[in-house]
């Protein structure tokens, strides 16, 4: 699956994209594996309520599951207009 | 309809003339356009706007469709830019075209309203300072609730 | 700020632009365009547009003055033609100019608002089956109450 | 005092303007002249919730005062924008 972050997530965890091989059943379980793996990863998920969440470019929520997602990307809340 | 999401800048003039030309039943035409503000102190270097390739297309789409269930219209515009801006230089704009006043207004603020806080733009003010996130601002989530 | 009451056709893309380019320190800018609607049926030949020459300068200028007391604005332009225009043709157009977009958007409101039912101008429509003069409308005489 | 009229108002009195020596105290007396003069200016003025009036340039009501007023407008309500 590919994941994608923006923003200061992007530079808090050094990298726009990476691929992932994972079995977590939700986004939650998905941000657990990967705090688990590195502090770059931990800081920039310290705060949930801080983040967003799509899933194949439509905004989701943490606790969606995701069975057949393709593309997950975390980012701030957004600044347009 | 046209949603542009670009890097280049736009002419306000020229795209809302076009806007206007290309619409013949509708007495009101509102366009919104945005400009990059310095900052307080004045120093503000650039605005740098990053983006999501992809969903912003279909996020703006999505939330002019909205617009465009919600209230009689007869055309709309969203031109959105990202990359590296200069204060002054204008970030985006809508366009919206209607029968009545009432309809182009509200419809305008409903989209500005939604690209502010649904559109996957994040904004960078890079400064003689250092660079800092823009923050989401809790009114810009409150705007949504009257919709 | 600026006020034209004019027989002349304006260029709705060239006063954006002219009006977007003075401004400096304004994130916000909102511009309302009229434009002739043809009749039902389909046949206007000409809107003539009365209006009385020294009040309609002052009328404006006293509604402009009102909106910059209610609202933070940077600059206001209003542009309202008079004499024969044809469909499709431009009538006026109000730009406000805000630091936030809630200003701009609610003073354009404002403005046109107030222009519809308190600038002195009058609208004959002229077709293939005679001349009738618009009558103003309840609901435009409503629209003030939310001010 | 110079008197305008304005769209139909000035349609179905047939002049744009005239100067009116008049005595009248208030606008209501004014137009009790008027309606007594002619018919077309009773026709004009058959109906004074179709009517708005202004005095020197100024929106003001029937009831209005005219001491001191020099250009007395009647026209009826007004479809700008």
């Amino acid at each position: 699956m590919d994941v994608l972050y923006f923003a200061w997530v992007r530079e808090r965890i050094g990298i726009p994209k990476e691929k992932i091989d994972t079995e977590a059943a939700t986004v939650a379980d998905l941000v657990r594996e990967l705090v688990a793996r590195e502090e770059r990863y931990a800081a920039a998920f310290a705060d949930l309520s801080a983040l967003r969440v799509a899933l194949d470019q439509e905004l989701s929520g943490f606790d969606a599951p995701l069975t057949g997602v393709r593309e997950v990307a975390f980012f701030p809340p957004m600044t347009g207009g | 309809m046209r949603v542009s999401v670009q890097e280049e800048p736009f002419d306000l003039g020229a795209e809302a003339n076009r806007f206007a030309e290309g619409d013949t039943g509708s007495g009101a035409i509102v366009t919104f356009t945005g400009v990059v503000r310095d900052l307080a102190q004045g120093n503000l270097d650039v605005m740098e706007i990053e983006h999501y390739p992809g969903m912003t297309e279909k996020a703006i789409a999505a939330i002019a469709d909205d617009a465009r269930q919600r209230w009689s219209l007869a055309d709309v515009l969203v031109i959105h830019r990202y990359g590296q801006l200069a204060p002054g230089d204008r970030i985006m704009m809508v366009a919206t075209a209607a029968r009545h006043r009432k309809d182009a207004f509200e419809a305008a603020e409903f989209l500005m309203d939604y690209l502010k806080s649904r559109a996957p733009f994040w904004k960078k003010e890079i400064s003689g300072e250092g660079s800092d996130w823009v923050a989401a601002k809790d009114e810009d989530e409150a705007a949504l609730d009257r919709w």
